[in-house]
């Protein structure tokens, strides 16, 4: 029962106890401790829920509940380039499915998954706001607007080195 | 470090610092104020247009006219350079030749704030700026 | 001179920040420091044309600028005096060039109040806020009126909540004001959720101090000495400028313990959302800011009477805070005086979709959709037919040609089968369809969809089947009779504010473009072309000259031929991606 | 502030503020049907968080339908529970429940118990008409509960008894929309999690999400095994609640006829857990007393309070909340595990019968139970001391497969001799009747002087948490009983923080005691009927003309015979036992640097 796997380092686990602790290990304070907390691994696997649950004194099950629910936190490390694509209405409306659609089958994984290397990652995203530059797409921090199916394939050579 | 202690702090410190934004407030109503516009082409330029430039934005501000002071191309009057676009409300732009510091503080003092015209006046050829420069400014 | 530039997300997104930097150093380098400042300022609203710069006084308006023009702009313009002309406004329409923002189809019919500094002010700079009168109104309320009478100032001015219910906003706030407690809050909603909205954000990045103002006078007002805002996380501009400009007033005193020297204490924290949308109904978001899972909880009890920890509180988003201040500047009697009978003063709308003149607008109550279409966004794009306006975003329905000449409120929005919800306005033309509208927004709430009452849950992931079904070709005219009922009964029986207008953008697509629904479920047709199972693309023999771009372009290489002979798409590989019809310049794609 | 006036189904009626229309209506006896609602009245537990939609009624003057379950009445209201808008609307939300259900009725652990299924029957449904994509999920299996999420109907009520009620902490709701589901964290099986096994979200599920294992057919595979003998052991707080199951009356005792139903079922022996309580009082009172007056005398090392022990989910909470806290409890066994020591070892060598071929059962009111014959420590070379715990439920339901009709039997004796028991055995049922069985002893060994009255009415009710004095002639005993795991914990914590003026403290993990228990009949969340059990057992024990537990002439016996002294050798190692400290799933801190 005891013997489960441990992926944290000594000093992730006192990092993570020193974000709790700038809260006040306060229940109330669970959804910024973590976006801290997947601010410092990229995500949050359970070892790091647990860790939150226990200094803030709730359940589990609780934080997972939490963790599940808010399409923001991932259990799963994305790409090292994460590409959004927005699927607000005015980038639908400018074709941005079928941009997803080509993103899909050049990187060949689905919706909130990441490739086998560790490369990209994608996924939907509600409107970034820019949508005068709709449709747009996010990998990392760059942005590109007005772009066309067509046009994917030229996004991707960008990272071929990379 | 600033701290607003009460409300007449926040008045003056509001009196203080409404110059920095003026410009933009005034700008969304030019025709309401009195516009004045400096010829800074390169020809301009060397025959001092800058420093009238700079004495038309500070003193304005001193003397507390309402005023917009902007700059412009070239108007052509190379001859009479630094030239001056002066346009009070509601009248017609008036355009003066060869203006240097003395000339502008007269034009402030007697055109501005008297509505008199002053020497020096380019009469030849009339021409707003806005005509001679498509799109206008 | 002023050179103010656009640093809004839109235009940031488009490298203004690099722009920005570019002005600075030329302003600097050709020692014009004295006559020049370069600020950059909130969200000027025209994103479609973003990077955009504005010269003060001049009011020259540059859309599209790179960074690389820095140089041509400060050269020319600002040393030369000559308008950079390549970079000048085009009318879409008569092609004529504007110069002027003033005399822009955009700008013209507009009345920016929520939106006054944004795009004039520099939102980092609490000094420009001060010197546009800012937090004169919390000096006035805090020294010469009681809680009671400034919050008769906000009944009286006939505001009503920007965030989608339109609920009377001094209302509310007497009622938090009555209830009695040791401890009340204040909360600042910035979790725009709805997926073509962007007000609240761009009014926290170009003008962070109206909100902050208007939450410290509506403290005094309920008699809290906390705020919260509850912000997307999706926003990293908009969090630090807020964070900027909260430091800012705490430094000045206009935060933080006896403000102005009144005795009155107020403070403000923010607090992060993390994706959900329905955080942004009141119930769940107090939820949310607890810690907890951001389920809607039944009212009553409403947040007036318990709320945060389960103490009174009264939630406002952005924009309706973005409101006060000016109130009380220019008096309830003039905000009153803007707008139709019962809603009173503007309406910020992010004008998106098929249009020419993408952006943040902000409108008096009352205007046309036709005006705000056709004048303000310019037409439809490429010359195509309007079709539809979508209002009130996952929550509103479809408005049509014969809705154009209704005036934009509230009421009438709700009475045409929409809402105004946070004021995302989406345009679409002759291409799009009905059923997948009604399916896109369908799959936007079954995925936000908190899962905690029945009809919301299993409901709205049924009524999403159906429309698949229906769009696929497959669908019975019983499938109709039931989308319409089970979309009455999702409305009549969910929970929250999310679920009970959920089913809109299906029954108002229903409702005035029935026919398309039937091509769908009869001819198994979709009129508009856009419903992949129900198109093919073909080559036309005919218009075909072998010019090999379609096949060139074609992800799939579905389409064969030789250089100059007739092409070929094979049906059985085509994902209908539509390149090959985009690529063509012959006319030779058909799409059936 | 005055009543108001309702107009319900055009029945009028009056009813304080506050008061839900739901209430309102129950009043004028108009029964709207509700699934996730519920009312705990007297344990303080309302659920009602207006989720299921079913309840939904027309209120005039309402833009849309409100949850009666949940909406307040007000003066002047005029409610329509059955309009056709309402008929319509609570019927087209039933149908979508459904359509993301199994179809599997028939076969289905809950048919006929099942709180959808009932009101589907009350609906008048006969087709689906909105059918679409069912939500799956893997169903787990854990050594006493199931959990098929595919049944679920998101009411939410076993997260509430889960956490709120008992504070475990296992359950939560998951994922969000269609996707959403109550579920342990990262969505591991239970028996990965610190579940207590107290069987709470089984007693309250309205489907067959949670059920409990099911070992009816073991058991009667064992009876119709001629090698095996077959010894089974009812627990008190059965008889209290079997009735029901067959239409009996709340608090109908059926002692006699369960006894005679075992028989009928061929059962080769029929005796009584309550045996193994008196035993359990024999060990543990002895325990208080010893350390008690350890304590008193001045011995450090002495722990007080001392903790009941006899209730396995409350084990397992100490276990896994509290592992700091394992030398409080009592190492007494629990009387389940106490009696199949005995009978696989004093009684097996008295029948002359090896224990592997004797089959020791249970009847129990309790889902734990079956976790806890599990444990390892409780079996010899991998044979348990009780191999199968059934619950009242299965028993029911095993009686009725076969063909026996219960309410016709005539009342039978229990065998001798791990049949026989004191009154004080029989409370063991009750929320705080272990401390007051404790008690009638302790206080005749410690004082030295007979007990005239055994009845120690300060320790009976039904409050979470209750605290009394008993004097035990000058010297103040203080005790405290919670029922209920949530109510643990707060005496707990106090342990923990050293602020515990108790000396002793009861604690079972179901509100009410074993009354309560996740393996009774469904109360359907009406806590009259616990109320009535309680009294059962109370009426019981007063029958008895035994009432304390030293005075079982067959646990004299016993002792004298085969054990010797309480808390002697023998008993220490038949009758104790220790508790592992379980911590969470993942250990982080203990070892991280072995893990890196």
């Amino acid at each position: 029962m005891s013997a489960i796997k441990i992926r944290l380092k000594e000093n992730d686990l006192q990092q993570l106890k020193d974000v709790c602790k700038s809260f006040n290990n306060e229940e109330g304070e669970l959804i910024n401790v973590l976006h801290k907390a997947q601010g410092i691994f990229g995500y949050l696997p359970a070892e790091v829920q647990e860790v939150v649950a226990r200094q803030l004194k709730i359940s589990v099950a609780k934080v997972y509940g939490v963790v599940t629910f808010y399409s923001f936190f991932t259990m799963v490390p994305r790409g090292r380039y994460p590409i959004s694509v927005c699927t607000g209405t005015a980038c639908y409306v400018r074709g941005a499915e079928k941009v997803l659609d080509e993103f899909k089958r050049l990187i060949k994984v689905p919706v909130g998954e990441t490739t086998p290397d560790g490369k990209f990652s994608i996924a939907g995203l509600r409107c970034v706001g820019a949508c005068g530059l709709a449709p747009v797409v996010l990998i990392g921090d760059k942005t590109y607007g007005r772009v066309a199916p067509d046009g994917v394939r030229k996004i991707l050579k960008e990272y071929d080195d990379k | 470090m600033k701290k607003v202690k009460s409300l007449d702090d926040l008045k003056r410190m509001k009196e203080g610092l409404q110059a920095n934004i003026a410009l933009r407030e005034k700008s969304e109503h030019p025709e309401a104020m009195t516009q004045i516009k400096v010829a800074m082409a390169t020809c301009g330029i060397a025959s001092g247009a800058k420093e009238v430039m700079d004495f038309f934005i500070t003193n304005l501000a001193k003397r507390n006219i309402d005023a917009i002071v902007t700059q412009t191309g070239c108007m052509g009057y190379c001859y009479a350079e630094p030239t001056v676009e002066v346009r009070l409300p509601g009248q017609d732009p008036v355009v003066y030749g060869d203006v240097d510091v003395k000339k502008a503080d007269e034009i402030i003092e007697k055109h501005i704030k008297e509505g008199e015209l002053v020497d020096g006046i380019i009469p030849v050829n009339y021409e707003t700026i806005d005509k001679k420069y498509s799109g206008g400014i | 001179m002023h050179i103010l530039v656009c640093g809004g997300t839109g235009c940031h997104a488009s490298s203004s920040n690099l722009l920005l930097e570019n002005l600075r150093e030329q302003v600097a380098g050709k020692d014009l420091a004295g006559e020049v400042q370069v600020i950059a300022t909130g969200c000027f609203g025209f994103c479609e044309k973003g990077p955009i710069i504005k010269i003060i006084p001049d009011n020259t308006f540059y859309t599209q600028v790179q960074p690389a023009d820095a140089t041509e702009i400060i050269e020319e313009h600002v040393i030369k005096g000559r308008q950079v002309g390549r970079l000048l406004y085009k009318d879409p329409v008569n092609k004529e060039v504007i110069s002027d923002s003033r005399k822009m189809g955009f700008y013209k019919k507009q009345i920016r109040v929520a939106l006054r500094n944004c795009g004039f002010i520099d939102p980092e700079n609490i000094d420009e806020y001060i010197a546009a009168d800012g937090y004169s109104a919390l000096g006035k309320v805090l020294t010469s009126m009681t809680p009671e009478q400034a919050t008769k100032e906000i009944i009286d001015s006939g505001l009503r909540g920007r965030g989608g219910g339109g609920f009377s906003t001094g209302i509310k706030w007497d009622i938090a004001r009555k209830v009695q407690a040791d401890q009340k809050y204040v909360v600042c909603n910035a979790d725009e959720g709805d997926p073509g909205a962007f007000m609240d954000r761009s009014i926290l990045e170009g003008d962070p101090h109206s909100v902050i103002e208007a939450m410290i006078i509506n403290g005094y007002c309920i008699g809290a000495d906390w705020g919260l805002v509850y912000i997307r996380a999706e926003y990293p501009l908009a969090i630090e400028r807020l964070k900027t400009a909260l430091g800012q007033a705490r430094e000045y005193g206009l935060l933080g313990e006896d403000i102005l020297g009144t005795g009155f204490n107020f403070d403000i924290e923010i607090r992060y959302g993390a994706g959900a949308f329905v955080c942004g109904e009141e119930t769940a978001l107090i939820q949310s800011m607890e810690g907890h899972r951001g389920e809607p909880t039944f009212k009553p009890p409403f947040p007036a009477q318990s709320g945060y920890l389960g103490k009174p509180t009264n939630v406002n988003n952005v924009e309706t805070f973005a409101n006060i201040p000016v109130i009380f500047n220019k008096g309830a009697e003039w905000f009153a005086s803007i707008g139709t009978e019962k809603s009173k003063g503007t309406k910020v709308f992010a004008l998106a979709g098929k249009i020419n003149n993408v952006g943040l607008i902000e409108v008096p109550m009352g205007t046309t959709l036709r005006e705000v279409i056709f004048e303000i966004g310019g037409g439809i794009k490429d010359g195509k037919k309007f079709k539809a306006v979508q209002t009130g975003g996952p929550s509103g329905g479809c408005l049509t040609e014969k809705h154009l000449d209704t005036p934009i409120d509230f009421d009438n929005l709700l009475a045409s089968g929409s809402m105004m919800g946070s004021g995302g306005m989406i345009v679409m033309d002759e291409d799009d369809c009905m059923v997948s509208v009604a399916r896109f927004y369908l799959d936007f709430t079954v995925e936000e969809s908190c899962g905690k009452c029945t009809p919301c849950r299993v409901g709205n992931k049924r009524l999403y089947e159906l429309l698949d079904v229906i769009s696929k070709g497959n669908g019975t005219h019983k499938d109709l009779d039931k989308l319409r009922n089970l979309g009455e009964v999702i409305k009549d029986t969910s929970l929250c504010g999310l679920g009970q207008t959920s089913p809109n953008p299906v029954l108002s697509t229903m409702d005035n473009f029935w026919d398309e629904y039937l091509a769908h479920v009869e001819d198994h047709r979709c009129p508009a072309g856009q419903c992949k199972d129900l198109i093919r693309y073909e080559v036309v023999a005919e218009n075909c000259v072998g010019c090999t771009a379609c096949a060139r372009n074609c992800p799939v290489n579905c389409i064969s031929g030789e250089r100059k002979e007739v092409h070929f798409i094979d049906q059985s590989i085509c994902i209908k991606c539509g390149v090959c019809f985009m690529k063509c310049k012959f006319n030779a794609i058909s799409v059936s | 502030m005055g009543k108001l006036k309702v107009k319900i189904d055009n029945k009028l009626v009056e009813v304080e503020q506050g008061t839900t229309i739901l209430e309102a209506a129950r009043k004028v006896d108009v029964d709207i049907p509700t699934l996730c609602y519920m009312n705990l009245g007297d344990m303080d537990i309302e659920h009602k968080p207006g989720g299921c939609r079913i309840c939904v009624v027309e209120v005039e003057g309402r833009r849309n339908l409100a949850p009666s379950c949940a909406t307040d009445c007000y003066d002047g209201m005029n409610v329509k529970t059955h309009s056709i808008r309402v008929m319509n609307a609570r019927r087209t939300v039933l149908e979508l429940m459904i359509s993301d259900h199994p179809f599997e009725c028939l076969t289905c652990a809950k048919s006929g118990n099942c709180d959808l299924q009932s009101t589907a029957i009350k609906l008048g449904i006969r087709e689906i008409n909105y059918p679409g994509e069912k939500s799956t999920y893997k169903p787990d299996f854990s050594p006493a509960i199931i959990r098929e999420m595919d049944k679920c109907i998101m009411c939410r009520r076993c997260e509430k008894m889960c956490n709120e009620v008992q504070t475990v902490g296992v359950l939560s709701g998951i994922n969000r929309g269609f996707e959403a589901v109550v579920a342990p964290a990262f969505e591991r099986d239970l028996d990965h999690s610190e579940c207590t096994y107290c069987g709470q979200c089984v007693a309250v599920c309205p489907t067959a999400a949670l059920t409990e294992v099911d070992h009816t057919n073991q058991v009667l595979r064992a009876l119709a095994d001629p090698s095996k003998t077959v010894v089974v052991q009812t627990a008190p707080a059965v008889r209290a609640a079997l009735g029901e199951e067959f239409g009996m009356e709340p608090g109908t005792l059926v002692t006699g006829k369960m006894v005679a139903a075992l028989r009928q079922l061929e059962f080769d022996y029929v005796f009584d857990t309550d045996f193994a309580a008196d035993l359990t009082i024999m060990e543990e009172g002895a325990e208080i007393l010893s350390r008690l007056s350890r304590h008193l005398s001045g011995d450090t090392s002495v722990k007080l309070p001392i903790l009941t022990s006899c209730c396995p989910g409350w084990v397992s909470f100490f276990e896994h909340h509290f592992p700091d806290l394992l030398d409080v409890p009592s190492t007494a066994r629990s009387p389940q595990q106490m009696f199949g020591s005995i009978a696989k070892t004093y009684f097996a060598e008295k029948i002359k019968t090896d224990r592997k071929d004797m089959v020791v059962v249970s009847i129990m009111p309790c889902v734990a139970k079956k976790y806890e014959c599990t444990r390892e420590e409780f079996s010899v070379d991998g044979n348990p001391d009780v191999d199968y715990s059934i619950s009242t439920r299965e028993l029911a339901n095993l009686i009725k497969r076969a063909n026996i009709d219960f309410n016709k039997l005539p009342d039978e004796e229990f065998d001798a001799p791990m049949g026989e028991s004191t009154g004080a055995g029989v409370i063991f049922g009750a929320t705080g009747g272990v401390i007051e069985a404790a008690v009638r002893s302790a206080y005749e060994l410690y004082t030295k002087e007979t007990l005239e009255k055994v009845d120690f009415e300060q320790l009976r009710g039904m409050e979470g948490i209750r605290e009394a004095t008993v004097d035990f002639n000058g010297f103040p005993l203080k005790i405290g009983i919670a029922n209920g795991l949530g109510n643990a914990r707060k005496l707990l914590d106090e342990v923990r923080s050293g602020k515990s003026e108790f000396h002793a403290i009861e604690i079972m993990a179901c509100p009410g005691g074993c009354i309560g228990g996740g393996g009774q009949p469904l109360h359907h969340g009406n806590s009259a009927i616990l109320k009535e059990r309680q009294k059962a057992i109370y009426r019981e024990d007063a029958n008895k003309p035994l009432r304390k537990s030293h005075e079982n002439p067959s646990i004299i016996k016993l002792y004298e015979e085969y054990l010797g002294e309480p808390l002697g050798e023998k008993a220490h190692h038949l009758l104790h036992t220790k508790y592992f400290r379980r911590g969470r799933t993942i250990c982080i801190e203990p070892d991280v640097k072995e893990a890196e």
